[in-house]
């Protein structure tokens, strides 16, 4: 028989004046199961407190109702105080008489009667409380970082400062990402590669930090604090340890024509290489694809001009299994090309290039060593025309969304482009300015008012070439829309930040949803940003949506707080109000079924199956099982579960149904 | 008919299937379930209009299952039945060998493909009847519904016997065998009766692939068929889902989309 | 004559959003009719039909359901999974004969104080036009035909 | 193959020659053609601008007739009409009850399974290589193709892939030895059914196309819509007169390019009903000089 101790609380005037606290305990008191009923002033005050921790001890309780104030409020309470007395915390509900009741209707015995019913009903669901325990995970201290941009570089120093273990995988030969691409950064206009080598060589050289470059993720398995990941370190086809970075191997490679990825396309590299000289680290990569070796089996000039004897044409894939705790994808984004665009004419014109291009041609690495030249012939362009939301926020494009970065890039740009060619004219169309953030709005001013940027608001319907010059249609509408006709050196499109190539698969391998972008989606938009739906996986960067340096930087030390928060301790307390499959006695052993309905239901993936077997080892059924360390407690499974086989702790079937029944007894 | 005895001679006797679930011939003009496992029974094989019952249901009963693997001889609607059983894990695709007849022979659906392909270019159709008793509830007011449902419900003597015949209704512990809480009220008066028929309803929603096998096992004659019909329908028309032809089919009732439409909720 | 009938109204609610609204309400000093008896869930995706069929059953006069906006989920998606679950369930009651307008479904945000007095406001009044819920609660009393 | 035919308005009136040069074509690059009998109007462009039903009603109408013709393939030269058919059939594909309330308009039977085919679809099957290899001749010109809007727009019911910067026109004239020249104004604007409310803007429009078409050294234009011939060709005289420049460039319709690398008459090809004169003609091969598909259809 349970025994129930009930406590009213009359919130000073806040319940007690418009409920009578007094009729509704001694009502409750009748139920049958309650060993206690009392009104108090205050229950939340110390002695208020104590009233149940006397009664506790006193009464022998078996579960307390506290009707007071909301639960949201006030539940771990009282919750801690049933705890102090030995009296699990669990077996503890509060009945919302404030909140739901006296604050919101008028004193009258129809509000009295309510409160009996909202008290009422919580004993009876006491009455079937269990004990539950937190749930105990033991933790991996070994983060994994999947990419190795600024963002990703950024959570990796946070996270090995902290002093806890990091592997840092990126699948490019050097680590650095498109911020190693850039020339200079809004809105200071400092260089790119100034601030950002000196990191990626603390990266290469931190006692904490195991690097993985040229590897990508295999896969993924496990559950927040434990989880196993296998990384492929795809073949680099040389001796990383006795490799000097010499470089006689990139001079000596014959196959010359292969467009560079880091000069996007700009320039051309060798089959044998090292992405960019500041790479991290530097050493070289064969591009199987290309080597004549790979492709005929005849070259191997490399391998004579090498002194260190360090190429390795037979090197194989390698995977490496580790063990973390928690994960954070800093994958980053890219750009659309310029293929994209059928009214800018499909990519077949060469000086029409992308934003990404454009940094190359300015930065002092670049082809051009810091010279805007023009691909086509390699003329210093008189006139540049800039086209901002080149696919962003175009629904007919599949593009809703704003990129974010492109204002401000464009501006930047815009103005670097009149610092170095002081004659020349620069016009950017765009639809609004965005230029939200700290010095933002005055630096696009600056190029407004300092550097006499043209900027026009409207859109460019066509770009076509004539005579060799770029004919740019567009239309003013700040002057009635007025046609505009550009005939221009140099276009440039500040193309829509896009989802990286392979996010989808990744996002499948790591079990974490992802919008119709393929951007990685996180947990709550607003209060949860940096978390995504599967515990224990962080996001950081652009491979969340579009970000600047400051903003991929910011999330990336959140990302990285979460993950040291989850490391400060060796075990994971996790909340027990979460679903059970139920288990019985041979030969049903569960009446799960397996038909794994709940499987689709679960938001979090942690719907598992289980053979049972029996001794020799035969399948007797395949039932669903709920990992602990990754179910939230939503109970969407329980609602679809035909054979009612699955049930929520803390909500489970019979505590609801009881509730309901003494509500409408 | 003799085809498809030779088929199961056959089958049996190159040790390919150890039971061949067919037709025979029952008592009157009936015909009734035939469980043959030897080559001499194959001659009590019958296949004609009067098999309609849906023996995909014999498939997962453990006293079957000892037999051995199953060749089953069925009907389009089997061949969906099958679908869906695949595709809610009750059922490995090599764990039945599905027997079509089709132009006077036989034909063997063994794997994901051929069963979807049949099932594809087989839809269920139903009968005239049938049809016109869709319409006739379809053109009820809802007061009307109402009481033509009590008044059949009123016959309900809660056997189960359309649970027994429903091929989808695999569950060991059926809700209504549950008292903790006791979600199904066990007496077959008007409440019991209505909540057990929307459980049955909203457990076959999206699932029930309308062989009908559940109005013909009824004793008492409720055209129970019509709820689970109905409820695929809706199911159908509100998320473009039809059950039994995909053997990986993600089921309708445990996803969503994004974009599911409805006006009630306010 | 004034109609004196009182109906007995269930919420159901969803921890998060409604029962949060809810709290709001109460906060800002809202009035609302005292009918309803507000049962919490972590999620609407928790909310089994059979808890609806067992209200009425019970006496109750109208249902309330009501949890995060599509979107806001708690759990990111068990709203979307409740809503796909009602949309086929109200068809079915319906096709079954049972008048729907007993039972009404709300998105309510934790923010959205104002509006859970009104639902509820609403919902009494159109309850109380309705009159008592007798045709499904004595259905239990009608006993073996 | 055999090929339905439907011509509409403009290849009986204003583009005669467009029909003429089709016919005339056809049997050297073996297509046989079958006019849709007791045709309709298209509805273009009047009636998608008064009455929905009416202008999916009309279209419908002429499919429903090429069906009960047994015609699977229909050819439909006048881009405003094939783009009328083609989405009409669209659109009552797509839409159940739309289709129902069209049928019972037409009062015929209505599948939509016919095959809508615009000329450049139907020339890229036929005029193969291997076709063309035994021309007589060849159009030895700079060319430019103007292909407009109706032949690529929308994008989406079309199925047209560059419909910025389409390229069928191009190839098929390089197939007769033409040499397309790239150029921006592929898909500009003509001014379309403006011609007659609204003169000046279409001289304005087609007078930036000719320009353009001229610096960059054509020697012709190359267009498949009657629409665009006649702005470019019949508004010649306006178009001069409002920009106040010359053009001479002429204005060819692709099958009159094809019929004069097949060697025949600028009379056969009714290059005589032209407003701006064309002086072109194809330069004989020589290592040929009978063409084998006019032996073979017995022309």
């Amino acid at each position: 028989m349970s025994r129930i101790g009930v406590f009213i609380c009359h919130c000073g005037e806040n319940i007690g004046a418009t409920v009578n606290c007094e009729k509704v305990a001694k009502t409750i008191a009748a139920m049958p199961g309650v060993a206690l009923s009392v009104d108090y002033k205050y229950m939340c005050s110390d002695p208020g407190q104590n009233l149940i921790r006397q009664a506790i001890k006193e009464k022998n309780l078996t579960g307390v109702v506290v009707a007071a104030c909301s639960p949201r409020m006030h539940e771990p309470t009282f919750r801690r105080a049933c705890a102090d007395s030995g009296l699990n915390p669990y077996l503890c509900e509060m009945a919302n008489l404030r909140e739901h009741c006296s604050w919101v209707h008028a004193k009258s015995g129809a509000t009295t009667d309510k409160a009996v019913d909202l008290v009422s009903m919580l004993v009876e669901k006491v009455k079937r409380n269990k004990p539950l325990h937190p749930i105990k995970v033991p933790v991996t201290k070994t983060a994994l970082v999947i990419g190795g941009g600024i963002a990703g570089i950024q959570a990796s120093l946070d996270i090995a400062n902290a002093g806890q273990k990091v592997v840092l995988v990126e699948r490019e030969p050097s680590i650095g990402g498109h911020m190693s691409q850039l020339s200079e950064t809004f809105p200071t206009l400092d260089c790119s590669q100034c601030i950002l080598t000196p990191r990626m060589v603390e990266v290469a050289q931190h006692p904490n930090i195991t690097l993985y470059t040229y590897s990508e993720i295999e896969s993924v398995s496990g559950f927040i604090g434990n989880f196993t990941v296998r990384i492929r370190k795809k073949a680099r086809s040389i001796d990383e340890k006795l490799c000097t970075g010499c470089g006689n191997c990139v001079t000596a490679c014959p196959i010359k024509k292969i467009s560079s990825e880091f000069n996007a396309g700009l320039e051309m590299r060798s089959a044998i290489y090292v992405p960019f000289p500041q790479a991290v680290p530097n050493k070289p990569v064969i591009d199987r694809t290309r080597c004549s070796y790979f492709k005929s089996g005849k070259c191997k000039f490399c391998e004579t001009k090498c002194p260190a004897k360090a190429i390795r044409f037979d090197q194989q894939d390698e995977i490496v299994e580790i063990q973390v705790g928690a994960i954070v994808t800093a994958t980053g984004f890219n750009v659309a090309e310029t293929s994209f665009f059928p009214e800018y004419g499909y990519g077949k014109y060469k000086d029409v290039i992308t934003g990404l291009q454009f940094e190359r041609l300015l930065s002092a690495s670049g082809p051009t060593l810091g010279e805007v030249k023009r691909p086509s012939d390699g003329k210093v362009p008189e006139k540049v025309v800039f086209i901002a939301c080149a696919g962003s926020r175009d629904p007919a494009k599949g593009i809703e969304y704003c990129s974010k970065i492109c204002c401000m890039y464009t501006a930047k740009h815009a103005m670097l482009y009149k610092h170095k060619v002081h004659n020349g004219e620069a016009y950017v169309f765009y639809m609004d300015i965005r230029a939200a953030g700290k010095g933002y709005d005055e630096f696009v001013r600056r190029a407004i008012e300092d550097d006499h940027v043209q900027y026009i608001r409207g859109r460019v319907s066509r770009v076509y070439e004539r005579n060799g010059k770029l004919i740019v249609k567009g239309a003013d509408t700040l002057l009635g829309a007025q046609q505009v006709e550009i005939e221009a050196d140099l276009v440039v499109l500040a193309t829509a930040g896009i989802s990286n190539n392979g996010a989808e698969e990744l996002a499948q391998k790591l079990h974490v949803s992802y919008d119709s972008h393929k951007f990685f989606s996180e947990a709550h938009p607003k209060l949860r940003p940096v978390e995504t739906n599967s515990a224990g996986i962080f996001l950081a960067g652009a491979c969340q949506a579009p970000k600047d340096i400051p903003e991929s930087v910011s999330q990336a030390s959140a990302a990285a707080s979460k993950v040291i928060g989850l490391f400060s301790q060796n075990e994971m307390t996790r909340e027990p109000v979460i679903a059970v499959v139920n288990r019985t006695v041979s030969p049903v052993f569960s009446t799960c079924m397996g038909c794994f309905m709940c499987q689709g239901a679960c938001p979090y993936n942690a719907i598992e199956r289980e053979e049972i077997k029996t001794r020799d080892g035969t399948l007797i059924k395949t039932v669903a099982k709920v990992n602990p360390g990754l179910c939230q407690g939503c109970g969407t499974c329980v609602a679809f579960c035909r054979s009612k086989s699955i049930d929520l702790q803390g909500y489970s079937n019979e505590q609801v149904y009881a509730e309901l029944m003494e509500l409408l007894s | 008919m003799q085809v498809l005895q030779q088929k199961a001679k056959e089958l049996l006797e190159s040790g390919k299937v150890q039971v061949v679930i067919g037709y025979g011939e029952g008592t009157g003009e009936r015909v009734r379930p035939l469980f043959v496992r030897t080559a001499e029974e194959v001659s009590k094989l019958v296949w004609d209009d009067r098999c309609r019952q849906n023996l995909a249901v014999y498939l997962n009963k453990p006293e079957i299952k000892k037999m051995g693997m199953p060749a089953l001889i069925a009907t389009p609607v089997v061949v969906h039945t099958v679908i869906q059983l695949i595709a809610e894990h009750q059922l490995k695709v090599d764990g039945v060998l599905t027997l079509v007849v089709e132009n006077g022979s036989v034909k063997e659906l063994f794997d994901t493909t051929s069963l979807e392909a049949y099932a594809e270019s087989h839809p269920v159709i139903f009968p005239p009847f049938v049809k016109q008793e869709i319409k006739t509830i379809a053109e009820m007011s809802l007061h009307e519904r109402f009481k033509f449902w009590q008044d059949e419900f009123s016959r309900c003597i809660k056997c189960y016997a359309c649970r027994s015949a429903c091929p989808l209704c695999y569950c060991e512990r059926c809700i209504t065998d549950n008292n903790q809480p006791q979600w199904i009220s066990s007496a077959s008066h008007a409440q019991g009766n209505f909540e057990w028929h929307v459980n049955r309803a909203m457990h076959l929603a999206g699932r029930c692939i309308q062989c009908g096998s559940c109005t013909i096992a009824c004793p008492v004659g409720i055209p129970i068929g019509l709820l689970t019909i109905e409820a695929s329908r809706i199911v159908g028309t509100e998320f473009g889902q039809q059950p039994g032809l995909k053997c990986d089919a993600v089921p309708a009732m445990s996803s969503f989309k994004v974009e599911d439409t409805e006006t009630f909720i306010k | 004559m004034e109609n004196t009938f009182e109906p007995k109204i269930v919420a159901f609610v969803c921890n998060w959003c409604t029962y949060a609204g809810a709290d709001l309400t109460g906060t800002s000093r809202i009035k609302y009719a005292t009918n309803v008896r507000i049962v919490r869930f972590p999620c609407t995706g928790r909310i089994d039909y059979n808890l609806l069929l067992k209200a009425f059953a019970q006496g109750a006069d109208g249902v309330i359901v009501s949890g995060c906006h599509p979107n806001d989920c708690h759990y990111t998606s068990g709203n979307f999974h409740a809503r796909r679950r009602w949309i086929v369930f109200r068809q079915m009651m319906e096709y079954m004969g049972f008048d729907m307008s007993r039972v009404k479904f709300s998105w309510v945000s934790a923010a959205e104080g104002a509006k859970w007095a009104d639902i509820v406001n609403t919902t009494v009044q159109e309850i109380r036009d309705l009159g008592p819920s007798k045709e499904y609660a004595e259905m239990s009393r009608l006993g073996v035909v | 193959m055999k090929l339905g035919f439907y011509p509409g308005c403009s290849l009986e009136g204003s583009s005669r020659e467009y029909a003429e040069s089709i016919r005339a074509i056809a049997p050297f690059i073996g297509l046989e053609l079958e006019e849709v009998e007791n045709w309709n109007c298209c509805g273009s462009s009047s009636a998608h601008a008064m009455d929905h039903t009416l202008s999916l009603a009309l279209p419908a109408r002429v499919l429903a007739q090429a069906e009960k013709q047994g015609l699977h393939d229909v050819v439909v030269p006048c881009a405003a009409c094939y783009n009328r058919l083609a989405s009409t059939q669209h659109e009552l594909n797509e839409d159940r009850k739309t289709k129902e309330a069209v049928v019972s308009a037409i009062k015929m039977p209505y599948a939509g399974t016919t095959v809508v085919q615009n000329i450049l679809d139907v020339l890229e099957q036929s005029l193969t290589p291997q076709v063309t290899a035994n021309f007589p001749a060849t159009f030895p010109y700079k060319i430019v193709c103007y292909y407009g809007c109706l032949l690529v727009r929308p994008p989406k019911i079309l199925k047209s892939v560059r419909y910025e910067d389409p390229q069928q026109m191009d190839n098929l004239m390089r197939q007769i030895g033409a040499t397309p020249l790239n150029w921006g104004m592929k898909t500009e604007c003509c001014g379309a059914g403006l011609t007659m409310t609204r003169t000046d803007i279409v001289a304005n429009l087609c007078g930036t196309i000719l320009e353009d078409a001229a610096e960059r050294g054509a020697e012709a234009i190359i267009v498949a819509c009657p629409m665009c011939h006649s702005n470019l060709d019949m508004r010649r005289k306006d178009t001069e007169r409002i920009t106040g420049k010359k053009f001479t460039i002429p204005v060819l319709y692709i099958t009159q390019a094809i019929g004069l690398a097949l060697g025949l008459s600028p009379k056969q090809l009714g290059l005589q009903r032209h407003f701006v004169n064309v002086a072109l003609q194809g330069k004989m091969k020589f290592q040929k000089n009978v063409p084998v598909g006019a032996t073979a259809a017995g022309a």
